[in-house]
C-alpha cells in the first residue's frame, strides 16, 4: 500500500475515532435518554484526569484508563441520582442544570487540582510508511472506537437490559407499568453514558494537554454527530461519524483545519436540511 | 389594541400587575437623578442584552423554536453597525446605521429561517443548525485579521475585533450616560409592550398553537411556516438590536461575542427566568445579568462555582423558571387559586411523571 | 356533484401498500362512512385527502379542482377540516384557547364570543374551559377535537373514529349532531368501527380492505355481504 | 495619604486561568514588596483585581467599573490581544494610564497604553535568523488562527524573505482544535528544516504530544513556548525536545538578581508550577509604575508621559535594566535565546543583550508628537502624511 | 355489593380510594372488590374518572387516601413496577406502545420483565393476533390504531399477569377483532386463570363477557350489577340516571 493511500485511511480513521469516542456517551445520554447534557465534556475531563492521576501513581496506562472510565461511570450514577433524574420530563431544563453543573465542576477542578496537570506521554511509539511516520497509539484509538460501537449495539439491541432500557426511554411510565425498574435503568444508562465519556477522556488523555476546560473541545463535535445520526442513535451515530469524518478529513487535507472546521459545520446544516430527521430516519425506512 | 396587552399568553394581569409595572417604570425613570453615573451606565448596559432575551423568549417559549443563533444575529447586526457607522461617518447617521443593521439581521434571519423552516427542520435539529451557522460566522470572522478583510474603511480585524465606530449620536452629541439610559428604557418598554400585544393577538394564538402541535395548527388552515418564519425573524431581529446597541455602547465587537460560550448565554437567561412568559424573561434576565456581574466582582475564583450553583438550584427548585416560579407563587396567593400552574404540570403527560 | 374525488390514489410505505388504486367520490351534501378492518388504510386515505402525506400516485380533486399538490393548510382553507384518529389538541393550552384558535380566522369580536360559548356548550366543556386540553379525559379530548373541526364550518368534514371512547349516549348525541350539520349542508366523511353509529348517520358506506375498495353501497347492503362479515364484522353482525 | 488604587484585570478562571494566575501573583508580590518598603511617594497601593473570566464583554464592563466607579489611578492587565483591544477604547477616553503586560504581536501605537512585554522585533528578529542559520532555510509555520498567530506569521514571512529563506507551509489552526494527525502529515509532506510553532491555548498545545508520538522530530522555534506556556514543564519529555525561543524572562535564568526574585516569589507562592514571563512582566510593571510616578511626582497620564519622553523611564529588573521607548511606549528587553533538551532541560544558546522595541518608531509612530490609537502590522503601516 | 367471603379468593380489594391531579380530587372514595378469575367491567360517562381509577390501581398515580390490596397484601405503598412484578398487567387507554421499537421488541419488553411464564405465551399472542406476527419487524409507532391496540394487549398478556387491567380495549378495533378479543379474554381466564378488569364504553363488549359490572359517576362507584343484572336495559337505565 502506498504511503499516500495509507495516510488517507489513517487520517480518516483518526477523525472517525475522535467523533465516535466523543459522541458515544452522548448518544446514550442525549440521543436515547433525551438529557441535553452540557456537562458531557466534564465527564470526559474527569476520565482524563483520573487516568493521569493513576498513571502518576504508577498504575499501568490501560488499567488506569479502564479505572477512569469506571470512575466516570460511577460519578455519572451519582449525578443521575442527585440531579438528572428530575429532568427526564423536562429536557430543556436539563440543559440549564447540566450547564450549571459543568460550571461548578470545571471551576472546582481549577481550584482543587490547579490550572494544569503534567502530561503522561503517548505510549506505543510510532511506525513509518514511506516518507511518513505515524503514531501507533492512534490505531489503538480507532480500534477502541470500533469496539465501543459494537459494544453499544450489542448491549442495547441484544441484551435484556438494552431492550428494557430503550422501552423505558421511549415511555417510562408505560415501562414501569410493565414492571421495569425504571429508576435503576435510568441510573445505569446514564452511568454507561458517563462512563463512555470518561473512556473518551481516558483514551485521549495521553495525547492532550489537560486543563479543566478540556472537555469543551469535544462537545460541539459530539452533539453534532449525535444529532446528525437522528432519533435512532444505535443506527445513526456510526454513519454520521463516517460521513462527517470523510468530509472533515478531505477538507482538512486539502484546505487546512479552518476550512475543515467551517466546512464540517456547513455540511451539518446541509445534511439536516436534506434529512430533517437525521440519518437514521433513512436507514430505518430502508431496514424494514 | 390595548386589550391585547393582556391575554392568555402573558402572565401578569389586572390592576395589581399594571400598578407594579408603572411603579417599576417610574422608579426606572427617576433612578438617574440619585444614582451614581457609573451605575446608570451599567444599567443601560444590562438593558442592551434584554432584547436578545426577549427575542429568544418569543421564539423558544412561545414559538417552540430553540434557536442557538441569537448571537449569530447579534453578531451580524453588531458588525453591520460597525461597518455602517464607520463608513457613513458618525453623527446622526449612526441612528440610521442602527436601524439598518437590525434590518440586515432580520434579512439574514429571513434567509436562514426560510431555508430551515421550509426544509421542515424542527426540534433539536433546529438548535443544531442555528448553532452550526453561529459557529461558522464566528470561525469565519476569527480569521479575518489581515488588512485584506475590510468593508470600505471598516477592518474586520479578526479575533481582535472591529473598532473605531462612533456610538449613537445626534449631530455631534453622543447619546451616552443618562441619555442612553433613557433611550434604552424607552426601547425596552416599547418592545415589551409590543411583544405582549403580538403574543396576545390572533397571530400569537397561532404561534403558540404551532409550538404545541404544528400539524394540528396546519389542519386549522394556518400556514404554520409563515408564522414560524415571522417568529424567527422578529426574535432574531431583537438579537440584532442587542448586537447593534452593544457595538455602539462599547465601540467594539469581536467574534467571541458570537461563538461559544456566548451563544449559550441567552438560553441560560431565558431558561432561568421562565421561557414561557415575556415578563418573566424581562425581569429574570435583568436579575441574572446583574447577579452574575455582582458575583463575578465580589467572589473572585468562586464566581463560576456560585453561578453554576445558582442555576442548578433554580432549576431544581423552580422548574418553570425562577421568576415564573416566584410570580406564580405570588399570583396564587393574591388570587387564591393556581389554575394555570397546576394544569401545566398535569398536562405534561397523561401518565404519572416517572421520578421516584 | 361530487365534492371530493379520489382518483386512482395509492400510498406506499416502504414495501407496504397502505392505499392502493383507490377511487372514491363523496357527493356534496352526503354523510359517507368509510369502514374496514384495522390497518385497511382508512386513516391513511384521510391523511391523503387533507394532504398530510403526498400520494405515491393518483390525484385528488376537491370541488373539481385538483389539489393533489396543495399543502394541507391550503386545502383546509378551501373548506375541509379533519378530526384525526389520535386526539391532537393543543395540550398545553386551555380548552377555550383551543377553540379560539380554530374560530379566529372565521369570526371576530362579539360573534366569536357567541360562537365560542355555543361550541363549549355543545361539547359539554363549558366548565372545563380554563383546563389545559391535555388534562381532559380521553373522551373529552375527542370532543374538543371534533369541536375544533366544526368551528371552521367546513364544506367537508372528515371524522376519523369520532366516537372512539365515547359512551353510548354520547355516541348517539354525536350522531345527531352530525346529522344536524349535514342538514345544514355540510358534507361528512366518517371512519367508524361502531356499526350502530354508522347505521344512525350513514347515507352511503364504502368498505376498504388491504388498501383497496372492497365494497360500497348502503349499510344494509354492506351488512348483507358475507365477505364483509368475514373480513370485518365477525359473526354477531352477520345475518 | 489615601492609597493609590491599582486596577488589575486578569483571568483567573476560564480557559486562560493558567496564564492569568501567575500574572495575578506577580502583581500581588510587587504590591506587597512596594507597600512594605513605604509605598509610592509614601502612599500605599490598593490592588483592586477583577476576574473577567476570559470574556471580552466582561473586560469592557470591568474596565469601566474600575475607571468610572473605583476611579483607579492606573489600569493594568489583559491576556489576549482581543482583551487588550476591548479595554483600549475605554481607556482612551479617560486620562488614566493603561499597562499591558504581555508579550504580543506588537504594533499598538496608543498614548494611553504602555506595553511591558516583548514584541516581534525583540523576539523574531533574533530567533528566526538563528534558526535559519542553524537548521536551514525551509520553515513550516503552524499558527493559531487569530490576530496574534496571523501577525506573527506575517513577521516570519517578512524576515524569511530578507534572509532568503522559504516558507514551505503555513497552517492556521482555529482556537480549540486539539487534533493534529493531519497537520503532522502535512508537515512531513512539506519537508521543512524546522517548524515555527505559534499555536496558542491548551487545546492547540496538544500538537507537541501528538507530534512526538508520531516521531516528527523536527527542530522548533517559537515566540511563546517555554517561557510563557511552560510546555516543557507540562508535557512529559521529550515532547518539547529541540524547541527554541527568545525570551526576556524564563524561570531558568540564573543571574543573582533573578535568583533572588525567584526566591521571593516561591516564598510567597510555593505552589507556582512555573514563573512565566507574563507573571514576571506583571511584577515589573508595578515597579515601572512606581518609578514613573515618583519621577513625575504625579499619577496623571500626562505627567507620566513627560517622564517617558525624556527616555529615562528605566528600572533595574531581574533580567537587567529595562526602559520605556518614548516613541512607542514599549519596553526594551534583555533577550536570550534558549533551547530545550531531550529531558526538557533549558539552556541559553545566545545572549543578545538589550534590544529596543524599534519597529514602531521606524515606521512612523511617535507618541511624543501624535497619538495614533491604532495597531500596525507589516502589512498595515501608518498612512504617510 | 358482592358479599362472597373467603379471603383467598379476593384478588383485588380497593377501599375508600381518593386520588386526583394537582389539588383537584377526581376519585372520591372508591370501593371495589375483585375475585380471582372474574371478568369485571367498569362503565361510565366520559370524564368521570375511570382511567384515573385504573392508573391508581396500577400505581401510576399516587392515591391520596384509601388502600389497595392485591391477593391480601397491601400494595398501596408499592410503585407501579413493583405492582407489575407482583402480577398486575395494564393496557392503557391510548395504547402507549413503544413507538420507536419494533412489534417484536415491544412484545419482548412485556416478556422480559414479567414473572415466570409458560414458553408458549409468545406463540399464543401471535396466534390470537396474527397481524402482529405479519408485522413483527414494523416500527410500532407506524402501525394503525387498531394494530397498536392489539399490540398493547399482546404486550401485557405475554407477561402472564394474574390481574389484567384494560382501559377501553375495544376502542378503535374492528368489530370482528373486538369479538376476537372478547374470546381471547375469556380464554385467558379459562386457560391461564387471569382475572380481568376492564373499562368499556362499548355495551356489546360488556354484555358479552362481563360477569359483573361497576358503574361509575363523578369519581364514585354508584352501582354494581351482578350476573343477570348485566343486561342492556339495566346498564342503560343506570347510565342514564
Ligand atoms: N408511516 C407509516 N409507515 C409505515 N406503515 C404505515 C405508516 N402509516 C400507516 N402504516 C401502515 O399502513 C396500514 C394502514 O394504516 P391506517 O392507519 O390507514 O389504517 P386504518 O385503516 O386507519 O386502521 P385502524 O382502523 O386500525 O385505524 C397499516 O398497516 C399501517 O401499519
Ligand atoms: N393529567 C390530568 N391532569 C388533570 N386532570 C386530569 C388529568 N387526566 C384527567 N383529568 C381529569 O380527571 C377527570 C377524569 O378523567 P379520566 O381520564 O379518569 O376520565 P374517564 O372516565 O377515563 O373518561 P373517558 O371515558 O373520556 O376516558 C376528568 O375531568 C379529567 O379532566
Ligand atoms: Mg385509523
Ligand atoms: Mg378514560
Amino acid at each position: 500500500m502506498s504511503a499516500e493511500v495509507f495516510s488517507v485511511f489513517y487520517q480518516f480513521a483518526d477523525v472517525f475515532a475522535f467523533l465516535i469516542l466523543s459522541a458515544a456517551g452522548l448518544a446514550i445520554v442525549f440521543g436515547m435518554m433525551g438529557v441535553i447534557n452540557m456537562a458531557h465534556g466534564e465527564f470526559i475531563m474527569c476520565g482524563a484526569y483520573v487516568t493521569v492521576g493513576l498513571v502518576n501513581l504508577g498504575v499501568p496506562l490501560p488499567i488506569a484508563q479502564i479505572a477512569a472510565a469506571i470512575t466516570a461511570g460511577l460519578i455519572g450514577v451519582v449525578v443521575e441520582y442527585l440531579i438528572v433524574r428530575r429532568f427526564y420530563k423536562r429536557p430543556l431544563d436539563s440543559l440549564l442544570a447540566t450547564w450549571g453543573l459543568s460550571l461548578i465542576v470545571t471551576q472546582s477542578m481549577l481550584l482543587i487540582v490547579g490550572s494544569s496537570v503534567r502530561g503522561i506521554g503517548t505510549p506505543e511509539g510510532s511506525f513509518a510508511i514511506g516518507a511518513y511516520t505515524f503514531s501507533s497509539y492512534r490505531l489503538v484509538l480507532f480500534a477502541a472506537a470500533v469496539a465501543v460501537l459494537v459494544g453499544l449495539y450489542i448491549v442495547f439491541m441484544k441484551t435484556r437490559f438494552g431492550v428494557i432500557a430503550r422501552a423505558t426511554m421511549q415511555n417510562a411510565a408505560m415501562a414501569r407499568a410493565l414492571g421495569a425498574r425504571t429508576g435503576r435503568i435510568y441510573a445505569i444508562s446514564f452511568g454507561i453514558g458517563a462512563g463512555l465519556a470518561g473512556l473518551c477522556g481516558a483514551l485521549y488523555a495521553p495525547t492532550m494537554t489537560l486543563i479543566p476546560t478540556m472537555g469543551a473541545t469535544f462537545v460541539v463535535e459530539s452533539f453534532v454527530t449525535v444529532v446528525i445520526g437522528g432519533a435512532n442513535v444505535l443506527l445513526g451515530t456510526a454513519p454520521a461519524a463516517l460521513l462527517l469524518a470523510a468530509i472533515r478529513m478531505t477538507l482538512n487535507a486539502s484546505y487546512g483545519q479552518i476550512i475543515g472546521q467551517i466546512g464540517m459545520l456547513v455540511a451539518v446544516i446541509l445534511i439536516i436540511r436534506v434529512l430533517p430527521e437525521g440519518l437514521s430516519s433513512v436507514l430505518v425506512r430502508r431496514g424494514r | 389594541m390595548i386589550k391585547l396587552l393582556e391575554g392568555p399568553q402573558t402572565l401578569g394581569r389586572g390592576p395589581v400587575f399594571w400598578s407594579c409595572f408603572l411603579a417599576v417604570l417610574a422608579g426606572a425613570l427617576i433612578y438617574p437623578l440619585f444614582a451614581d453615573s457609573y451605575d446608570v451606565g451599567n444599567f443601560s448596559y444590562f438593558l442592551i442584552w434584554i432584547f436578545m432575551a426577549l427575542g429568544l423568549c418569543l421564539m423558544w417559549g412561545y414559538g417552540g423554536m430553540l434557536s442557538f443563533g441569537q448571537t449569530l444575529f447579534f453578531g451580524i447586526a453588531g458588525y453591520a453597525y460597525g461597518v455602517l457607522a464607520i463608513n457613513m461617518g458618525g453623527g446622526t447617521t449612526t441612528i440610521a446605521a442602527l436601524l439598518l443593521s437590525v434590518v440586515i439581521a432580520m434579512i439574514a434571519a429571513g434567509i436562514l429561517g426560510y431555508f430551515m423552516i421550509w426544509g421542515g427542520i424542527n426540534g433539536i435539529f433546529f438548535g443544531i443548525v442555528t448553532l452550526s451557522a453561529t459557529l461558522v460566522l464566528a470561525f469565519f470572522l476569527g480569521q479575518t485579521a489581515g488588512p485584506e478583510w475590510h468593508i470600505g474603511d471598516a477592518r474586520l480585524n479578526g479575533f481582535n475585533g472591529m473598532k473605531g465606530m462612533d456610538p449613537l449620536a445626534i449631530g455631534s452629541v453622543y447619546i451616552e450616560g443618562s441619555a442612553l439610559y433613557y433611550v434604552m428604557v424607552a426601547l425596552i418598554v416599547i418592545v415589551y409592550l409590543a411583544l405582549r400585544m403580538l403574543v396576545n393577538s390572533g397571530i400569537g394564538n397561532v404561534i403558540v398553537a404551532t409550538r404545541e402541535n404544528p400539524q394540528r395548527a396546519e389542519m386549522l388552515g394556518y400556514d404554520v411556516r409563515k408564522y414560524q418564519l415571522l417568529t424567527f425573524v422578529l426574535g432574531s431581529g431583537l438579537a440584532g438590536l442587542s448586537g447593534a446597541l452593544y457595538t455602539s455602547w462599547g465601540q467594539f465587537i469581536t467574534p467571541s461575542s458570537i461563538g461559544l460560550p456566548a451563544a449559550a448565554m441567552p438560553i441560560v437567561w431565558v431558561a432561568f427566568s421562565g421561557r414561557s412568559d415575556l415578563t418573566a424573561t424581562l425581569v429574570g434576565s435583568f436579575l441574572l445579568l446583574f447577579g452574575f456581574q455582582t458575583i463575578t466582582v465580589y467572589s473572585q475564583q468562586a464566581a463560576l462555582v456560585l453561578m453554576g450553583a445558582l442555576l442548578l438550584a433554580t432549576v431544581m427548585a423552580a422548574p418553570q423558571g425562577f421568576v415564573l416560579g416566584i410570580g406564580k407563587f405570588v399570583a396564587d396567593r393574591l388570587t387564591g387559586r393556581g389554575k394555570r400552574g397546576e394544569a401545566d404540570l398535569s398536562a405534561a403527560s397523561t401518565l404519572k411523571t416517572d421520578e421516584a | 356533484m361530487s365534492l371530493v374525488e379520489v382518483k386512482g390514489v395509492s400510498k406506499r410505505f416502504g414495501g407496504l401498500r397502505a392505499v392502493s388504486e383507490v377511487d372514491l367520490s363523496v357527493k356534496a351534501g352526503e354523510v359517507h362512512c368509510l369502514i374496514g378492518p384495522n390497518g385497511a388504510g382508512k386513516s391513511t386515505l384521510f391523511k391523503l385527502i387533507v394532504g398530510l402525506f403526498p400520494p405515491t400516485s393518483g390525484s385528488i380533486l376537491f370541488d373539481s379542482v385538483d389539489i393533489t399538490a396543495e399543502r394541507p393548510f391550503a386545502r383546509v382553507q378551501r373548506g375541509m377540516s379533519i378530526k384525526m384518529q389520535a386526539p391532537s389538541v393543543f395540550k398545553e393550552l386551555p380548552v377555550l384557547q383551543n377553540i379560539q384558535i380554530a374560530l379566529q380566522e372565521r369570526t371576530s369580536g362579539a360573534e366569536r364570543a357567541r360562537e365560542q360559548e355555543r361550541l363549549l356548550e355543545l361539547l359539554g366543556l363549558a366548565q372545563d374551559r380554563t383546563k389545559m386540553a391535555g388534562a381532559l379525559s380521553h373522551g373529552q379530548q375527542q370532543w374538543l377535537e371534533i369541536g375544533m373541526a366544526l368551528a371552521l364550518q367546513p364544506q367537508l368534514l372528515l371524522l376519523d373514529e369520532p366516537t372512539a371512547g365515547m359512551s353510548p349516549e354520547e355516541t348517539f348525541k354525536t350522531g345527531e349532531l352530525i346529522k344536524s350539520f349535514n342538514a345544514e349542508g355540510m358534507t361528512v366523511l366518517v371512519v367508524e368501527h361502531d356499526m350502530a353509529f354508522v347505521r344512525q348517520i350513514a347515507q352511503r358506506v364504502t368498505v376498504l380492505h388491504l388498501g383497496k375498495i372492497f365494497a360500497r353501497g348502503s349499510l344494509d347492503e354492506i351488512l348483507q355481504d358475507e365477505q364483509v362479515a368475514e373480513i370485518y364484522l365477525g359473526k354477531t353482525h352477520a345475518h | 495619604d489615601p492609597p493609590l488604587k491599582v486596577g488589575l484585570l486578569e483571568d483567573i478562571s476560564g480557559d486562560l486561568a493558567f496564564m492569568g494566575m501567575p500574572k495575578l501573583h506577580g502583581s500581588q508580590l510587587a504590591v506587597e514588596e512596594i507597600n512594605k518598603s513605604g509605598g509610592i511617594m509614601g502612599r500605599q497601593i490598593e490592588l483592586i483585581h477583577l476576574d473577567p473570566q476570559g470574556d471580552n464583554a466582561r473586560y469592557q464592563e470591568f474596565a469601566r467599573r474600575l475607571l468610572n466607579r473605583d476611579k483607579v489611578d492606573v489600569l493594568i492587565g489583559g491576556i489576549t490581544s482581543a482583551s487588550r483591544e476591548a479595554v483600549r477604547p475605554i481607556v482612551d477616553r479617560t486620562t488614566t494610564p493603561y499597562f499591558y503586560t504581555n508579550q504580543y504581536e506588537g504594533g499598538v501605537c496608543d498614548a494611553s497604553m504602555i506595553s511591558m512585554g516583548a514584541v516581534p522585533e525583540q523576539q523574531f528578529s533574533t530567533l528566526i535568523p538563528w534558526m535559519v542559520e542553524k537548521f536551514g532555510k525551509k520553515v513550516y509555520v503552524i499558527a493559531a488562527d487569530y490576530n496574534f498567530g496571523q501577525i506573527s506569521a506575517e513577521w516570519n514571512r517578512k524576515l524569511m524573505k530578507d534572509l532568503g529563506g522559504e516558507v514551505v507551509g503555513e497552517e492556521f489552526i482555529p482556537l480549540g482544535v486539539s487534533q493534529f494527525a493531519q497537520t503532522i502529515q502535512n508537515i512531513q509532506k512539506a519537508k521543512p528544516d524546522w517548524l515555527l510553532t505559534i499555536n496558542v491555548g491548551a487545546a492547540q498545545d496538544s500538537f507537541f504530544e501528538q507530534a512526538a508520538a508520531a516521531n516528527l522530530n523536527l527542530p522548533m522555534g517559537s515566540s511563546i513556548k517555554v517561557m510563557l506556556g511552560f510546555e516543557h514543564k507540562r508535557f512529559k519529555p521529550p515532547a518539547l525536545n529541540n524547541m527554541h525561543a527568545t525570551a526576556n524572562w524564563f524561570e531558568e535564568i540564573d543571574t543573582p538578581e533573578a535568583e533572588a526574585f525567584k526566591k521571593r516569589w516561591k516564598a510567597k507562592f510555593p505552589d507556582e508550577m512555573y514563573i512565566n514571563d507574563m507573571g514576571y512582566n506583571a511584577y515589573n510593571t508595578l515597579y515601572m509604575y512606581k518609578t514613573l510616578v515618583e519621577k513625575a511626582k504625579s499619577t496623571k497620564l500626562e505627567d507620566l508621559r513627560k517622564v517617558i519622553a525624556t527616555g529615562d523611564a528605566c528600572i533595574d529588573a531581574p533580567e537587567g535594566k529595562v526602559c520605556i521607548d518614548p516613541k512607542s511606549q514599549h519596553t526594551s528587553h534583555r533577550m536570550r535565546l534558549i533551547s530545550v533538551g531531550p529531558k526538557h532541560e533549558v539552556k541559553v544558546e545566545k545572549d543578545y543583550g538589550t534590544i529596543q522595541p524599534y519597529w514602531l518608531g521606524e515606521i512612523g509612530c511617535d507618541l511624543t508628537k501624535k497619538n495614533d490609537k491604532d495597531q500596525y502590522t507589516p502589512s498595515h503601516l501608518p498612512k504617510k502624511s | 355489593m358482592l358479599t362472597k367471603s373467603g379471603s383467598t379468593d379476593r384478588i383485588l380489594d380497593v377501599r375508600g380510594l381518593w386520588a386526583g391531579y394537582g389539588a383537584t380530587p377526581i376519585l372520591q372514595g372508591v370501593d371495589m372488590t375483585i375475585m380471582r378469575g372474574e371478568i369485571v367491567g367498569v362503565i361510565g360517562r366520559n370524564g368521570v374518572g375511570k382511567s384515573t381509577l385504573m392508573r391508581c390501581i396500577i400505581g401510576l398515580l399516587d392515591s391520596w387516601r384509601g388502600t389497595i390490596a392485591f391477593m391480601d397484601r397491601d400494595v398501596t405503598a408499592l410503585q407501579a413496577d413493583a405492582r407489575a412484578r407482583a402480577g398486575f398487567g395494564y393496557i392503557p387507554q391510548g395504547r402507549d406502545v413503544f413507538p420507536q421499537m419494533t412489534v417484536e421488541e415491544n412484545l419482548q419488553v412485556g416478556e422480559l420483565i414479567g414473572g415466570p411464564k409458560g414458553k408458549k405465551l409468545p406463540e399464543m399472542v401471535y396466534e390470537y393476533f396474527p397481524r402482529l406476527r405479519e408485522r413483527r419487524k414494523q416500527i410500532a409507532g407506524t402501525m394503525s390504531g387498531g394494530e397498536q391496540q392489539q399490540l398493547a394487549i399482546g404486550r401485557a398478556l405475554i407477561g402472564n399477569p394474574a390481574l389484567m387491567i384494560l382501559d377501553e380495549p375495544s376502542e378503535g378495533i374492528q368489530p370482528s377483532i373486538v369479538q376476537h378479543i372478547c374470546e381471547a379474554l375469556k380464554s385467558f381466564r379459562s386457560e391461564l386463570g387471569t382475572t380481568i378488569v376492564f373499562v368499556e364504553q362499548n355495551l356489546d363488549t360488556i354484555l358479552a363477557i362481563a360477569q359483573r359490572c361497576y358503574i361509575m359517576e363523578k369519581g364514585r362507584i354508584t352501582h354494581s350489577l351482578v350476573g343477570d343484572e348485566v343486561n342492556e336495559d339495566k346498564v342503560r337505565a343506570q347510565l342514564l340516571l
